[in-house]
């Protein structure tokens, strides 16, 4: 796991360094990396703990935003921000979706800790917004519920 | 009886108004989740490569739709859509948009039948050039009042027999058009019904097709939108851009008629 | 001055006749349409939406202006076709019911052939208070049991308007179930179920 | 080659109010197709805006966001005509690189 992660800071020093003197072209460059084992989690809990959140606050000073009722589980629009100073990472997770992990943003200073973007849902759930301000996990959740629609199948 | 009718009604409307207060703030809820679709439509997408589509040359003659007559001249689009479907003189028939786009392609660059319509419904890894060619073109008569003919004798019938078949049932269930679509405020499910035969209910409906339908992920046409209908409505499968399709269009477009267009928009 | 009026009135009879005489049947020229721009699929077949029975021929016609004779007609006619249960028990299982009120499939030319039909009366009406996905095109059947009371009188009636509804409302928007061979014997008793048996929750 | 991104950037006041729509199938890899066959799971892994080469926004993504992305989020220091690039790449290695002026 050390050894892992040095290799890895080793692999950004260089890549950092590739960046300056633009050795590769700008659309190759990206800070941030997937991590399967976080996205494929099958439980919360599981992707938690791959996300490295041990401990969290619930609180009013992190919103999750959207209708009550989606039409359509395939598009569900979430609007998430945080009040909190120094927000500079966010995760968002529907806790009965198959893999609860849904999409995680990191906010260099000079952008707002808030987004908007749509998530599918397998159903209703809650739908959790986890935040890390100066080390520490905020979270806020809301339900959504996902209806049946039309005539037909 | 219709005494009856009313009586129990107001009884029932007594019992279940609990319920009619949950079932307003459930619409509301509705309301507002296509309201926050509505910012950042993916049909915008689907415009930008239908334009791309229509100024492409394209062989075998090697030439670009730009020189289609969508009823407004060569090349026309603004405006274009409110007046469709519309009778054409150089085909002697009535045709709606997506018929229309068909004959350019044929006639003007040259592809046959089936190359003109091949994947005129687009699935995931098969887009369609008709549903981002139609995005386009409608796109181009955002904000203008739809404004079809039926002067013409042949528009006339074509008005006639969508008419006719709006009101036709048949099939195991009994359905037609009117079956779910000619009264206010109606509801299948959580999904409200428009009436097409009022004014009003017709202009909203058909002012806002084509539409980015959430639950496919691809821009549908109205005659996506139909065939749609038809199946729900257990009849067996219209032909794509058949006669009576653009005949059921054409009633569809004058009962809207001065509804501003508003599309392509965004729907479930 | 005459002369004119005269030519105009002639004129005006004649544009009156013309019109009246060169009408075109549309009616026709639609159903000759469907045969030509319908493909029949899966379990919806052209045959069935061309050959219309005599009900559903009347109710596209008068949609909207229909006799009360006419009406009582079709209403005469429709309650004879209607077959009750066999064994005349008329009350199955309403966890199953539930399951084919809440299924929209069947006969779309989407759907397999010989597949199992839903009723999709949740389409259409308020049944479980639980689910909140309802129709109302028709009217609220919650409580439905609870309100009718379970006798004979109410499971006949009950079941002949699954049946066939037009038996008591000619031009009904509802399906005829039974007649139209949508669901069987077996699943028209588990709708029973669902609306009449007091331990369903249309009923709590 | 991936459809093109639809971006709108848009300064209003001190913050540029970004919206971006992207074309993409972001298929899950759990869903069959009509024969019964899984269809392989090809969705976008990483986002990045740069706004005049600072990133102002880095997203990772899983199947669980929508067909068609769509993002809106807003960031300080924009001007109008500055440049923002915006990135991706899928699971499959595809990617796309679409750039904005702030109008």
């Amino acid at each position: 796991m050390d050894h892992s992660r040095r290799s890895i800071l080793k692999f950004t020093t260089i890549f950092g360094l590739a960046v300056a003197t633009n050795l590769l072209g700008s659309m190759k460059v990206f800070a941030a990396e997937w991590k399967s084992k976080s996205f494929e989690a099958k439980t919360m809990e599981e992707a938690l703990k791959e996300l490295g959140i041990d401990k969290y606050t619930l609180s009013s000073d992190v919103t999750v935003n959207s209708a009550e009722i989606a039409e359509n589980g395939a598009v569900v629009p979430v609007s998430v921000s945080s009040a909190i100073a120094n927000t500079d990472y966010m995760a968002i997770l529907v806790e009965k979706n198959p893999s609860p992990l849904s999409i995680t943003f990191n906010f260099p200073e000079g952008t707002d800790a808030a987004v908007t973007t749509r998530v599918k849902m397998g159903g209703t759930s809650n739908v959790f917004a986890f935040v890390k301000a100066d080390g520490k996990w905020f979270a806020a959740s809301k339900e959504i519920k996902v209806t049946l629609g039309g005539c037909g199948g | 009886m219709k005494l009856i009718m009313k009586y129990s009604l107001t009884i029932l409307a007594i019992l279940v108004a609990p319920c009619v207060l949950a079932e307003g703030s459930s619409s509301d809820e509705i309301a507002k989740y296509r309201e926050l679709l509505a910012d950042g439509n993916p049909a915008e997408l689907w415009e930008m490569r239908g334009e791309e589509l229509w100024k492409k040359k394209v062989s075998p003659n090697n030439v670009s739709l730009e020189r289609c007559d969508l009823g407004k001249g060569p090349g026309v689009l603004k405006g274009a859509y409110v007046e469709l479907p519309r009778y054409f003189e150089d085909v002697n028939k009535v045709m709606d948009l997506e018929q229309r786009l068909i004959f350019c392609r044929t006639s003007i660059q040259g592809l046959s039948y089936e190359q003109a319509v091949s994947s005129h419904f687009g699935s995931v890894g098969n887009p369609s050039d008709i549903e981002a060619l139609v995005a386009y073109i409608t796109s181009e008569s955002k904000g203008m009042k739809m404004a079809v003919s039926i002067k013409h004798p042949k528009e006339m019938e074509a008005y006639e027999i969508g008419k006719n078949f709006f009101y036709y049932r048949a099939g195991t269930h009994d359905f037609s058009c009117a079956t779910c679509h000619s009264s206010d405020k109606k509801r299948i499910r959580l999904q409200e019904l428009s009436n097409l035969l009022n004014k009003k209910d017709a202009q909203k409906t058909y002012a806002t097709w084509p539409a980015y339908r959430v639950s496919q992920g691809e821009v549908r046409t109205m005659q996506h939108r139909l065939s749609d209908c038809l199946r729900q409505q257990r009849f067996p499968e219209p032909k794509y851009a058949s006669t009576t399709m653009t005949a059921l269009i054409m009633f569809m477009a004058k009962n809207a008629e001065g509804g501003v267009f508003d599309g392509p928009a965004l729907k479930r | 001055m005459k002369k004119i009026i005269i030519t105009l009135f002639i004129s005006l009879i004649v544009t009156g006749c013309v019109t009246a005489t060169i009408q075109p049947d549309y009616a026709k020229a639609m159903l000759e349409l469907l045969n030509k721009d319908f493909v029949s699929k899966g379990p919806a077949t052209v045959e069935r939406i061309v050959n219309q029975d005599s009900v559903q021929h009347f109710c596209s016609i008068y949609n909207k202006s229909r006799s009360e004779e006419m009406s009582e007609q079709i209403t005469a006619s429709q309650l004879k076709t209607i077959k009750y249960p066999s064994d005349e028990n008329y009350i199955g299982n309403w966890e199953e019911g539930e399951k084919i009120a809440q299924n929209g499939r069947g006969f779309q030319s989407s759907d397999p052939l010989g597949g199992v039909n839903g009723g999709n009366c949740y389409a259409c009406h308020r049944i479980t208070k639980n689910e909140i996905s309802y129709g109302d095109i028709g009217p609220s059947l919650y409580n439905y049991g609870k309100k009718h009371g379970n006798n004979e009188k109410v499971y006949k009636y009950t079941w002949a308007k699954i049946y066939n509804s037009q038996a008591f409302t000619a031009c009904s928007d509802m399906p005829r179930f039974g007649h139209a061979g949508i669901l069987n014997e077996k699943q028209i008793k588990d709708v029973m179920a669902l609306l009449l048996d007091p331990k369903s929750p249309t009923n709590q | 080659m991936a459809d093109p991104m639809r971006i709108r950037a848009v300064l209003s006041g001190d913050k540029v109010d970004v919206k971006v729509l992207i074309r993409h199938d972001m298929e899950t890899g759990l869903r069959k197709d009509a024969n019964g066959k899984i269809i392989p799971a090809h969705f976008i892994q990483t986002l990045t805006a740069k706004y005049e080469d600072k990133t102002v926004l880095d997203t990772v993504m899983g199947i669980a966001v929508s067909k068609d992305p769509f993002l809106s989020f807003k960031f300080k220091g924009g001007v109008k005509g500055g440049k923002l690039v915006v990135s991706w790449v899928d699971n499959l290695g595809d990617t796309r690189t679409d750039t904005a002026i702030v109008s």
